[in-house]
């Protein structure tokens, strides 16, 4: 007779005695307590940490130890109880068989020759790398972190930490992202601060200036659909006829970089028409008449409906209700100042929310991101550097830590000699498919000695790193994660024990710390050991807790808090410009070499021999290189596209499905073609995305050009991604 | 074929489990050490297998020559071993059974929480150095050996009902659980051509098997 | 567009052509018996061969449906939805024809048994398993399906296979006449289904699935090769037989056979990959 | 007769987040090779001006369900309410009902060897709870109602969009509200 588990009622009773004769290695004894969580289910609180508008509170549902769906938190009102599509694919990270499991090193770097090693073998080849470099070179400047946006969690500047804790080292700075747009918005009112997304409910009229949030921020949709319901009006203006635009009242396809151009052209109709909220905009701003008085003498409308390519009535018409319907919002969106002129326009569309009273109001504002909710304790990244260390010369003895541009790393770091860099630490980043010229990435990681790599996935970054550590995901954490966009700050329980040996950044730090005090005492001054909960504990502060409104971290397990400030930026007038008002003329602009009066700076333009704009904007299926190598998002989406107007495709015999050719100077990618009317004839498209087990990468053909600005508030300018300028044929 | 007999005097006495018991174990190893440690791992599965084939009257195969044969301190071997199972690369057998018997390519799976409820029946809970999943193959091949480990206990305390009971929930963890190994030898076979990996298989397949057995013997 | 399913083109191309040679054999079991002539050994073991094979061929082609199931060893439920699905009723049909089959088999060992009322018994069956077969693909989602062409084609590649194999295997047995009925039979069925072809596709124009049917079965060299095969080859070489007098070479038989079961097996095939069903029209 | 539930579908209000389909992936950890619950961006052609337009189709339940008439075991069945349940524990994978439907919800999941399909949450619904797609619906474009001839009496409510199949071949159970268009301000004209 066969039988089954459940009619096997074992003897545990005598199991104690026989089994201590068999040599267990991967069993033991069971503990009681363990046992007994069985079936329960355990409910956790949890935040996305990804680089996204929507930071979406979650709650995870655990039974057994084991993490079985993912729900948004109803006690967000932000995020309502709902994710994204890529929230609800969390079960497939963290339980894909594809995670990196162990750590593991790869000799020689490329090779695809990986041999599984010890924490403790991986943290001494590290320290020892790390010790040996400082002898050679005299300090830590050799060792060079690269880190971004791939886990936005406060306690993930422990990878921060983890470079401060060893001496001053060289650091990847600024972010590629969205920096122009950040020092736009510092010059003029002194920071970035955005309404509370959920008082754009209450405006008038809503203009989406290049902002795809169906796709990259779907959450703040709602409330601007309540604004319509109310009778708002949605305008979407970017080059790209998007999901969002798509559903706009009033969808203006721009010339990619002129937006500058369309505000400058609005502003002379409202001056002309005399529309102006004079009051506001004198009593709030320094320089405004000056402005006004460029834009008497420099614009016509014909000539930014020449530059925009957007007839002259139409910019009359949105000049006129931008200006009269009040409140009006607008939400300037990442991609459109990702230009080399991008910085500018979004200071030339300030002005414009200025001049028509628009800032500092419900329903109203220029929105772009904000920090507000960001003031922790950075306690996981605020490290003492060793006793005696050694690191770029500044003034009265000090050192400082030696930054190169992230958004050139690869010349940068090349061009560095003394002392070269030799050693990087890579962690939530994937610099080989994210950053700008692919192949100089690959050429400045074949010219170290050492790369190690923290992650979840084996991305391209991996392939080419000599030592790669495991990550944990979100659930195996303690974390606080807070929003650039939203005015809700969550905290995030660990809800399942880290998967294989997997380790978070500050665990690594800790483990990084032990080794290397081994080696050489005091050669690293982060603490060995600590609760993961006690470091998310540190991080708060009485500030936080008075913001949100709580006395404890602990008040957070209840669900997220909403920020207990104003929802509308700048209403109290107080700006954080050196004179407290808007700088319509900015001092600090003009000493950075840049112009002091948001006036026109002209595009960059496509030439003869690359005479197509490639554009290569956020994809739906995943953020940069997450989410889209997972198995549910490989079946829905499994190959990328490159989006081409039919009059394009059909001047190179390219027909829909074919393999299209894309190149200039810098290198090339092949895509499938889609013929679509949602982008014009000189603009090709295709989202960013990994996608597993493909070469697909759209930074092969993107220059590291700089963005105009970007270093006032983040220490380097953007990347000008979007001026990435192309040749076609069919393949 | 194990024999449990029952001797005129009553004595209970089983033949060729310890082998059947001390190949799970070795191939366990080879899962628990990894590819780094081949070179320790492999001498014992080979002397485990060569006694097993001797038990079970075949004669040496020619597995085991090639086995035999190879040379267990290839770096190569390591680097197809983690290639193959382990990672950082996606790897195309992943050793936990959930994979393969769930609806979905995921660990931590239904499958996975019934094994983790066959270890609590006796007790016990992985415990290793790295949190692996509870159907993870070193572990589950643990488990079997342990349950032969038990019987053959009783048997030696001459307890014949509780050893019989033993035997029958190793064939029903088998039945239950082990069987994923058939299609994980044959992802294997697909996925590899390094002949160790292969014969380690073809060893899977022919050692990882219900216990048949005969209650022979006068009673 | 659909796939190229083996299991099904085996199982309703071999069926069919079980059931053809059932039929076939039944015509001509039914003149002998009135013509009450004494059967020679000859024909005794001819017809002993068809029935064989007629049965073996029904047995691999139910056996060959099993692999187009994910789960074959639960086909029997198959059985279980007779009130609408024309699935369920298939396979009632087959299974009873194979059922009576075991008799027709048994019977066909006995001297001088009289098998024109087996024969025609599981004739009917047979052939309602054909039109059974034929209407589960007559889906109202597949316009080039849904229309009397399945059943037709169905029962066409019964009839061309089923008299081709008799003629083939009574190539001694049949007397002038049985076989000229058998040939003229063989030609009949590849000159309708070729007639019928021709009116079918101007029929498929009219949907735009049909027109994407059409459009894939006129791209492909298979369904060309199909055409020379399956209806040219066949056409000229059974004319060529008809117009003589004399008994047909049984090597021309046999090359005439192979290209019928070629060219049918590569029409059901494209039968299967071409059909086009209506669906949301959008991107993915 | 009894009641038929079924979906609306809001393409005014829907962006194609894909977020329903991800959720119902989310519920019942589906399988890779299938998709319950799929967003079809509908072709651009089909309406006057080009935009990116959207509909989500799970299960239609129709009230002429071609998967239950051509089922050979019996699979599927339809409650009172008009949901169409597919048993999976029947279902032989002869694949004929994914054959039958004109919206492709019936899928083959290839690592069961078995077909499965939306079953409308009939679960939570029972429980007083949305299905787990309308429950995700960030801009409320999905809702389950009632399919009744009041309802299509309401303007705006469409028994069909463009680039769907004829609703006369099953009678399902899903009603639309139609896109609507913005003014758009062109470069190609």
């Amino acid at each position: 007779m066969k039988i089954t588990r459940r009619q096997f009622i074992g003897t545990a009773a005598a199991v104690t005695a026989s089994a201590g004769l068999f040599s267990f290695n991967m069993l033991g004894k069971a503990d009681k307590a363990v046992a007994d969580t069985e079936s329960k289910v355990q409910i956790f609180r949890n935040v996305c940490p990804r680089n996204c508008y929507d930071t979406c509170a979650q709650i995870s549902y655990v039974e057994d130890g084991v993490l079985k769906k993912v729900e948004g938190d109803p006690k967000s009102t932000y995020t309502n109880g709902k994710l994204c599509l890529k929230g609800y694919n969390y079960t497939r990270r963290v339980y894909s068989p594809d995670r990196i499991k162990y750590p593991m090193k790869q000799v020689p770097r490329g090779s695809g020759n990986w041999e599984r090693i010890s924490w403790d073998e991986a943290m001494n080849t590290i320290a020892e790398k790390i010790l040996e470099l400082k002898k050679r070179y005299g300090s830590t400047l050799p060792i060079c972190m690269n880190k971004y946006s791939g886990n936005f969690g406060i306690t993930h500047y422990g990878i921060e930490g983890t470079m401060s804790s060893i001496g001053y080292t060289t650091r990847a700075v600024g972010t590629p992202c969205w920096p122009a747009g950040i020092d736009a918005q510092t010059y003029d009112f002194g920071t970035i601060i955005n309404n509370d997304p959920e008082d754009l409910a209450n405006s008038n009229y809503i203009i989406l200036w290049g902002s795809n949030c169906a796709w990259t921020g779907i959450h703040s949709l709602p409330f601007i659909m309540k604004a319509r319901e109310r009778g708002a009006k949605i305008v979407a203006i970017d080059p790209i006829l998007t999901s969002t635009a798509s559903k706009a009242d009033l969808y203006i396809q721009i010339k990619p970089s002129t937006d500058g151009a369309l505000a400058l052209g609005m502003a002379k109709y409202i001056l002309d028409n005399d529309l102006v909220d004079w009051e506001y905009a004198t009593a709030n701003s320094i320089g405004f008449e000056e402005w006004v008085d460029y834009v008497r003498k420099n614009i016509t409308l014909d000539w930014a409906a020449e530059k925009t390519g957007v007839p002259k009535d139409v910019i009359i018409q949105l000049a006129r209700e931008y200006a009269t319907t009040k409140p009006a919002a607008i939400w300037v969106g990442y991609g459109m100042q990702r230009h080399t002129n991008g910085g500018q326009n979004v200071r030339i569309i300030d002005a414009l929310g200025v001049m028509t009273g628009n800032v500092g109001k419900s329903g109203g504002g220029v929105n772009y991101a904000h920090l507000e909710t960001w003031g922790f304790n950075y306690h996981a990244m605020s490290m003492p550097v060793p006793e005696g260390s050694v690191g770029v010369p500044g003034p009265n003895g000090t050192y400082s830590d030696r930054a190169v541009n992230m958004n050139n790393f690869a010349a940068e770091v090349q061009a560095l000699t003394d002392p070269p860099v030799k050693m990087l630490w890579i962690a939530a980043r994937n610099p080989v498919s994210q950053d700008p010229d692919t192949n100089d990435i690959i050429k400045m990681f074949n010219s170290m000695e050492l790369v190690v790599t923290v992650d979840s996935f084996f991305n391209k970054t991996v392939e080419l790193s000599d030592i790669v550590l495991p990550a944990t995901t979100h659930f195996e954490d303690w974390d606080v994660m807070a929003s650039y966009w939203h005015y809700w700050v969550g905290i995030n329980q660990r809800a399942i024990e880290p998967m294989y040996e997997a380790k978070s950044d500050v665990e690594i730090a800790m483990a990084l710390s032990k080794a290397m005090n081994a080696l050489e005492p005091g050669s690293c001054t982060y603490p060995t050991e600590g609760d993961p909960e006690e470091w998310v504990a540190k991080e708060f502060n009485d500030g936080i807790h008075s913001m949100l409104g709580i006395s404890s971290y602990k008040d957070l397990l209840d669900g997220p808090r909403k920020a207990k400030i104003s929802p509308v930026a700048w209403a109290d007038g107080q700006f954080r410009t050196p004179s407290g008002k808007i700088e319509i003329r900015c001092e600090r602009a003009a000493q950075n070499g840049l112009p002091a009066l948001p006036v026109w700076v002209e595009e960059l333009k496509t030439s003869a021999q690359y005479p197509i704009r490639f554009m290569t904007p956020h994809p739906q299926h995943g953020i940069h290189s997450q989410f889209q190598n997972l198995d549910w998002m490989m079946a829905a989406n499994p190959e990328p596209v490159v989006e081409i107007h039919p009059e394009l495709a059909a001047q190179y015999g390219i027909g829909e499905g074919d393999m299209v050719r894309i190149y200039n100077d810098l290198g090339e990618v092949k895509i499938k073609a889609h013929l679509t009317r949602t982008t014009s004839p000189d603009v090709i498209v295709s989202y960013e995305a990994w996608y597993k087990d493909s070469p697909f990468n759209v930074n092969y053909t993107v220059k590291a050009i700089p963005a105009d600005m970007g270093k006032l508030a983040t220490g380097m300018d953007g990347i000008a991604f979007h001026d990435n300028f192309v040749a076609i044929e069919k393949a | 074929m194990a024999v449990l007999l029952c001797l005129p005097d009553g004595a209970l006495r089983i033949e060729r489990l310890q082998s059947r018991l001390e190949i799970l174990l070795a191939l366990s190893r080879i899962f628990v050490a990894g590819g780094e440690n081949l070179v320790y791992t492999l001498p014992e599965l080979e002397r485990a297998y060569s006694r097993w084939l001797k038990e079970e009257e075949e004669s040496e195969g020619k597995e085991l020559q090639s086995l035999l044969q190879a040379d267990y301190g290839r770096k190569d071997l390591v680097y197809e071993f983690n290639r193959l199972f382990v990672g950082p690369k996606a790897p195309p057998v992943p050793p936990y059974e959930s994979v393969y018997l769930s609806k979905d390519r995921l660990v931590m799976q239904e499958s996975t929480l019934d094994v983790r409820r066959w270890y609590r029946q006796e007790e016990l809970m992985p415990v290793s150095r790295s949190n692996e999943p509870d159907d993870f193959i070193a572990t589950e091949l643990e488990f079997g050996a342990y349950l032969l480990a038990r019987a053959a206990d009783y048997v030696k305390e001459q307890q014949r009902g509780k050893a019989i009971a033993f035997l029958d929930a190793y064939n029903a963890f088998y039945d239950e659980h082990l069987v994923w190994l058939e299609e994980f030898v044959r992802c294997l076979k697909k996925a590899t051509q390094e002949k160790v990996f292969l014969i380690i298989g073809t060893i899977i397949l022919k050692t990882v098997r219900p216990i048949e057995y005969q209650k022979g013997g006068l009673t | 567009m659909g796939n190229w399913e083996w299991p099904l083109v085996i199982f309703t191309v071999l069926g069919q052509t079980a059931i053809g040679m059932i039929f076939c054999l039944w015509l001509t079991e039914r003149k002998r018996s009135k013509a009450g002539a004494a059967p020679s050994p000859e024909y005794q073991s001819f017809i002993k061969s068809s029935v064989l094979v007629s049965g073996l061929l029904l047995a691999v082609a139910m056996l060959a449906s099993l692999f187009h199931l994910g789960q074959p060893l639960a086909a029997y439920r198959a059985l279980t939805h007779l009130s609408t699905s024309w699935l369920s009723r298939e396979i009632l049909f087959f299974a009873l024809t194979l059922g009576v089959w075991v008799y027709l088999f048994v019977l066909s060992r006995k001297p001088g048994a009289r098998l024109t009322g087996i024969l025609a018994l599981t004739s009917v069956l047979g052939l309602l398993g054909i039109i059974s077969s034929a209407l589960i693909y007559t889906l109202p989602r597949v316009p080039a399906w849904n229309n009397l062409g399945p059943v037709l084609f169905f029962l066409l590649t019964g009839l061309l296979l089923g008299a081709l194999v008799i003629a083939a295997l009574g190539r001694k047995a049949l007397g002038p006449a049985e076989m000229k009925q058998t040939v003229c039979l063989a030609l009949g069925s590849v000159l309708v289904s070729l007639l019928l072809y021709l009116f079918y596709f101007s029929g498929l124009k009219v949907t735009p699935e049909g027109g994407a049917t059409a459009q894939i079965l006129f791209a492909s060299p298979l369904f060309w090769l199909r055409a020379v095969v399956g209806w040219l080859l066949p056409l000229i070489l059974l004319l060529v037989t008809v117009s003589k007098k004399e008994k047909p070479q049984p090597g021309l038989i046999l090359l005439v056979l192979t290209c019928g079961v070629v060219g049918e097996l590569l029409g059901r095939g494209l039968f299967y990959l071409s059909a086009v069903g209506i669906q949301i029209l959008g991107l993915l | 007769m009894s009641k038929q539930l079924g979906f609306l579908h809001n393409s005014e209000k829907c962006v194609g987040c894909r977020g329903c389909e991800m959720a119902c992936k989310n519920e019942y950890q589906s399988d890779a090779s299938v998709r319950w619950r799929q967003v079809y961006q509908l072709r651009e052609e089909d309406f006057a001006l080009p935009t990116r337009i959207f509909i989500s189709v799970g299960c239609n339940h129709c009230q002429n369900p071609e998967c239950l008439r051509v089922c050979p075991v019996g699979a599927y069945s339809k409650r009172v309410d008009g949901i169409v349940i597919h048993d999976q524990e029947r279902c032989i994978g002869c694949k004929l009902c994914t054959m039958a439907c004109p919206y492709n919800r019936p899928q083959y999941n290839t690592t069961v060897k078995k077909v499965e399909k939306c079953n409308l949450c009939y679960e939570r619904l029972d429980r007083g709870e949305k299905p787990a797609c309308v429950a995700a619906c960030v801009l409320e474009a999905l809702e389950v109602v009632e399919i009744n001839e009041e309802l299509d009496y309401k303007t705006g409510v469409l028994k069909t969009l463009p680039g769907m199949p004829d609703p006369k071949i099953t009678n399902p159970s899903i009603r639309f509200i139609g896109p609507k268009q913005g003014v758009q301000i062109r470069r190609d004209v």
